[in-house]
């Protein structure tokens, strides 16, 4: 336990990895390259736990304490997903017109740039 | 000087007036009619060129750099803080205004561009723009991550803008993946060095990197943020992006990935080893392994690039081999190595933007970028052919243009380090990409050598069916094409005969590897103790020679190829044993997104095992 | 207790991570994309980190899912 | 390069890199640890500016020139996938000579759209307006209420849904929403002479009007990103409902 959130992050990335080179669909190719990235979420908010604590916002219950996990990496996580979400909404957007261009998205048969 | 003065608020300004303008254009694009966006978004970069001058002009009077600490977070007394810096010293805000000039100078080429713009390209232009400079000026290594991003985002979109040609959908795409899993890679070392110090301002890393001192996690945590930086910068064997991107990319977005965009991953690997990772991690690894890679990086663009016919694919290919250069000139770690790197980009960012506009030029006049299709065609213009030819030479570093004296300041320092061979490197790829640029200009303008006998699209990508980018071919060039390319050529030529900006470059160079005074300026606002020498940034005769040398090279490497055919069949049949590795290596570069994605981590490991093995 | 739960969620989220990858078909994938972003929202709440799992559940969920199943639909379509 | 040669060279190197990634991560603090500096820092920040939720605080004050370039990279994506799938001439041809469509679907899944929609769209405000007391905030709440819009087309009614949504207002919603992050970090130069400062009075901890800057930069964020994410959901839907079924424009 003392390393595991930190392997799990790391195996998502590399599979994430795997994903893409095993494709066969640039559609599959741009959710694997989003499961790499949710390996960046995990070890940012692992980074950040504290064990017992709470999560960083007060109120009426929770006076202000220092006894909470790191909300800094939060915010880190936060700005990563909003760049996950649109770097997969432009790619998944070429992918479209790959589709439409080349009549097929798999790669291995996409072969307009070579040497 | 207290850190928010007015200059100070500059930063800031530069990286968010074009996103302003961008929203701003996005908004009233359609209902204005083109010129006037073509003319906001052009003078919108020269503004924030002229805002950039202004924070590097100040930076002598801010002891270097100018500070700020945004939103008003300053450090505390222990030399703490909660808040973002962005720093502007003289590597920075020169950087700053090259970027916002390149980009001023292709919205002007690209006046006469895509009738079909639907009001997105100039606002696009800008998002990167501001990524840009935010990359440059930033002091925070998770805000360096968002400007790459912010960089990549617009670049992508920008690299697929000509939607009806299928390759430059393909290559965005490729360039999309590659490049994002490198930001990936790149976070999840931000993410590790984090854990360890608690940090992520660079000044402030820098002295808990130092106190946590060498270990495996700090290998790790440099090798993986350097993934990102190394990806843009196409360092081999994470270069594969490169020519698919630059190959199909408008012109004007050519421009901006040779000519500075890829250098500005050299300049975050730089940046980011010598403020904060300098102190744990010992110089002899870093030079080891930046060597190896960059001579690799050196030879393999060299020679892809002189294997071409697309002329802008044989264009990005040279910009794999120069950049090779600079990562060899950067790993002298020293501030001559370092100056000649920089002035080498300098100069090298007008010679290569000035052929790509030239190469724009021929695609929109010819209706293809195949050099061997083109033979003879532009045997009645005048005026190109020549500034085709003045561009070759100022890639072959021929004195006296800048890159002749960068590339003479960066061979001194290998001379100095003790790497006697290097120079002879310099001497190589410099002659042999300049000698493909001007065997195509001799091709395409003066109809040399001998008539290319086959035409066939055999095994790789030829450009003659490249789409142009204007409607219809141009009847004749108009000045707003012509004018940015003298100015880049002009640029070049300056920073080799103008004392002065060689010893600006120096000093920027001399004050960048002083990470002790970039920390206790950025956080205690007081300067650090000056460095002893500022580098000699004057031509040497050695230097002149070996780029005479370049040049002469060059011209016979050009007329080698246009005349290989008349050899005796001996010798062409000797040269042709040299076919299988080549076919090797050029089979590599398939275009397959899964083979570029396992090069990313061979890469990687290599990059790991250079590194960690030293030090170990 | 506490550990308990959270290695359990990240051995889930590892293997439904996993699952996507392994999933060759891009509809298929779309559910089981969807699927691993409720494993990752449980995972962040467990972590203490209610504001990002509600952004992974809003962005993981349903924005991505949606927009891989209307690229998916273009393409076929494209191929008619 | 063969399936057999890219699985070897992805094995080698991917090999090399986990003996990286495992010999360089067994030196980090153990899981769950008490080292948290940046934390400490944060959370008195945050307190000293009255913003009950930290997170925010860091987002939107601490760290705001990071939203400011997180928004920034959403704007941009958002033109490039207009960019990216602009209709081509054939395409404009073919819809305007008809076609389009809805696709059928179950009587129960339009149920659930009925009942969704206005839940979703409720939650949405209420998680913008309350990111500075509670988790959420603009980007959470933008992306609900976006995304809750587009539930109609579960729902079957895609003719609804783009009456519905007249891209260009949100595309100027948009604009609004990414200026007014620009004007209020140019408010504070001229307020207190640091780009991006928290101007507005901080209020006290935990009411409605507390944290100053940071609610405000919180709706702004809203706003762009509920405009943003229709207006890129309504190109991807252009593509796939009203292009995807005409013949391909395949050169």
């Amino acid at each position: 336990m003392r390393y595991y959130p930190y392997f799990v992050a790391g195996w998502l990335l590399l599979i994430g990895c795997f994903g893409i080179v095993r494709s066969r669909n640039l559609v599959h190719a741009v959710v694997s390259l989003a499961v790499a990235q949710a390996g960046t979420y995990v070890l940012l908010l692992s980074v950040g736990y504290q064990r017992g604590a709470t999560a960083p916002v007060f109120g009426s219950t929770q006076k202000p304490n220092l006894n909470v996990v790191d909300p800094v990496v939060q915010a880190l996580t936060l700005t990563d997903i909003v760049v996950s979400a649109t770097v997969t909404a432009l790619l998944l957007a070429l992918a479209m017109q790959i589709a439409k261009r080349h009549g097929t998205v798999d790669p291995d048969q996409l072969s307009t740039l070579e040497g | 000087m207290p850190f928010s003065s007015g200059v100070a608020n500059l930063l800031p300004v530069i990286v968010v007036v074009p996103i302003a303008m961008a929203a701003l254009m996005v908004s009233i694009g359609p209902y204005v009619p083109r010129v006037l966006t073509d003319v906001m978004a052009t003078m919108t970069a020269a503004g924030v060129a002229a805002l950039a001058a202004v924070v590097a002009a100040n930076t002598e009077g801010h002891r270097g750099r100018v500070v700020s600490w945004l939103a008003g977070w300053k450090p505390t007394k222990g030399g703490s803080s909660v808040g973002l810096v962005l720093v502007g010293d003289r590597m920075s805000a020169g950087l700053a205004v090259l970027i916002a000039v390149l980009m001023a100078l292709a919205m002007l080429f690209g006046w006469k561009y895509f009738d079909d713009i639907g009001g997105h390209f100039h606002p696009l232009m800008l998002m990167f723009l501001a990524g840009m400079e935010g990359f440059a000026l930033s002091g925070d290594i998770f805000n360096m991550f968002v400007f790459f991003e912010l960089m990549g985002a617009a670049a992508y979109a920008l690299t697929g803008f000509k939607t009806e040609d299928p390759s430059s959908l393909q290559g965005s795409l490729n360039f999309g993946v590659i490049n994002s899993l490198g930001a990936y890679f790149s976070l999840t070392g931000i993410g590790i060095l984090y854990a360890v110090t608690g940090n992520l301002q660079l000044p402030l890393l820098a002295k808990s990197v130092d106190e946590h001192g060498l270990s495996a996690l700090v290998v790790l945590a440099f090798v993986f943020i350097m993934a990102g930086f190394l990806v843009k910068a196409a360092m081999v064997p994470l270069h594969f992006w490169l020519a698919d991107a630059h190959a199909v990319a408008p012109t004007p977005v050519c421009v901006l990935f040779s000519g500075v965009m890829v250098e500005l991953g050299v300049y975050g690997v730089a940046r980011v080893y010598w403020v904060v990772f300098e102190g744990a991690i010992p110089h002899h690894a870093i030079r080891g392994a930046f060597v190896v890679l960059g001579t690799l990086t050196a030879v393999v663009g060299s020679v892809m690039c002189f294997c071409q016919r697309h002329v802008k694919r044989l264009l990005a290919y040279s910009t794999v081999g120069h950049v090779g250069l600079f990562l060899v000139a950067f790993a002298m770690l020293d501030d001559g190595g370092t100056a000649g790197a920089a002035l080498y980009v300098l100069g090298h960012a007008g010679a290569k933007s000035a052929l790509f506009l030239l190469a724009g030029i021929v695609l929109n006049r010819y209706g293809s970028v195949d050099e061997k299709e083109l033979f003879g065609r532009g045997k009645q213009a005048r005026f190109l052919p020549w500034l085709w030819v003045l561009g070759g030479l100022a890639l072959a570093a021929c004195p006296p243009f800048g890159t002749g004296l960068g590339k003479d300041i960066a061979e001194s320092a290998t001379l100095k380090a003790g790497y006697e061979w290097l120079p002879a490197l310099f001497v190589l790829v410099s002659a042999v990409t300049a000698g493909a640029v001007l065997r195509a200009a001799l091709r395409i303008y003066f109809g040399l050598g001998d008539r290319p006998a086959e035409l066939s699209q055999s095994e790789s990508t030829s450009g003659s069916e490249e789409e142009p980018e204007v409607g219809g071919t141009l009847a004749k060039v108009p000045l707003t094409m012509q004018i940015p390319i003298v100015v880049l050529l002009g640029g070049s030529l300056a920073l080799g005969v103008a004392p002065g900006l060689a010893e600006a470059v120096g000093k920027a160079a001399h004050e960048f590897i002083d990470r002790g005074g970039y920390a206790s300026q950025a956080v205690t606002n007081t300067a650090g103790a000056p460095l002893p020498h500022v580098p000699d940034m004057h031509w040497t005769t050695l230097g002149v020679v070996l780029g005479l040398a370049s040049a002469a090279l060059a011209v016979g490497f050009a007329f080698l190829a246009l005349y290989a055919q008349r050899f005796p069949a001996a010798i062409r049949r000797g040269a042709a044993t040299l076919g299988g590795p080549l076919r090797v290596v050029r089979r590599a570069h398939s275009g397959h997104i899964g083979d570029y994605v396992a090069w990313l981590l061979v890469g990687l490991a290599l990059l790991g095992a250079l590194v960690g093995v030293p030090v170990r | 207790m506490n550990d308990l739960v959270l290695v359990v969620l990240l051995t889930l989220v590892a293997a439904a991570g996993t699952a996507v990858v392994m999933t060759n078909a891009p509809e298929r994938q779309a559910v089981t994309y969807a699927f691993f972003g409720v494993t990752l929202t449980l995972l962040f709440l467990a972590l203490q980190a209610p504001d990002v799992a509600l952004s992974q559940l809003a962005v993981g969920t349903a924005f991505v899912p949606l927009m891989v199943m209307l690229a998916i639909r273009k393409i076929r379509g494209g191929r008619q | 390069m063969t399936r057999a040669s890219r699985y070897l060279l992805f094995f080698v190197g991917g090999g090399l890199v986990v003996v990286l990634y495992v010999w360089g991560v067994v030196g980090l603090p153990t899981f769950g640890s008490t080292h948290h500096p940046y934390r400490d820092r944060a959370v008195s920040a945050s307190v000293a500016h009255q913003t009950a939720n930290v997170v925010s605080s860091v987002n939107f004050d601490q760290r705001s020139l990071d939203t400011l370039g997180e928004e920034s990279i959403f704007f941009a994506s958002v033109i490039g996938a207009a960019a990216l799938l602009r209709p081509s001439k054939q395409e404009r041809e073919a819809s305007e000579a008809g076609s389009g469509g809805g696709g059928h679907v179950m009587a129960s899944t339009r149920f659930i759209g009925y009942v969704v929609f206005p839940l979703t769209l409720l939650v949405g405000f209420d998680v913008v307006a309350h990111g500075h007391l509670t988790p959420g905030g603009g980007f959470q709440g933008g992306v609900i209420l976006a995304t809750g819009l587009h539930v109609m087309y579960v729902s079957g009614k895609y003719e609804a849904l783009r009456k519905l949504r007249p891209v260009t207002a949100f595309e100027h919603g948009e604009v609004v929403g990414a200026l007014a992050f620009a004007g209020l970090g140019f408010a504070g130069v001229g307020v207190s002479g640091s780009f991006l400062a928290n101007v507005l009075p901080f209020g006290s901890l935990g009411s409605f009007l507390s944290s100053g800057a940071v609610e405000v930069l919180n709706v702004a964020v809203g706003v762009e990103i509920t405009c943003g994410v229709i207006v890129l959901l309504s190109h991807f839907f252009e593509q796939a409902m009203e292009f995807g079924h005409g013949k391909a424009a395949k050169r």
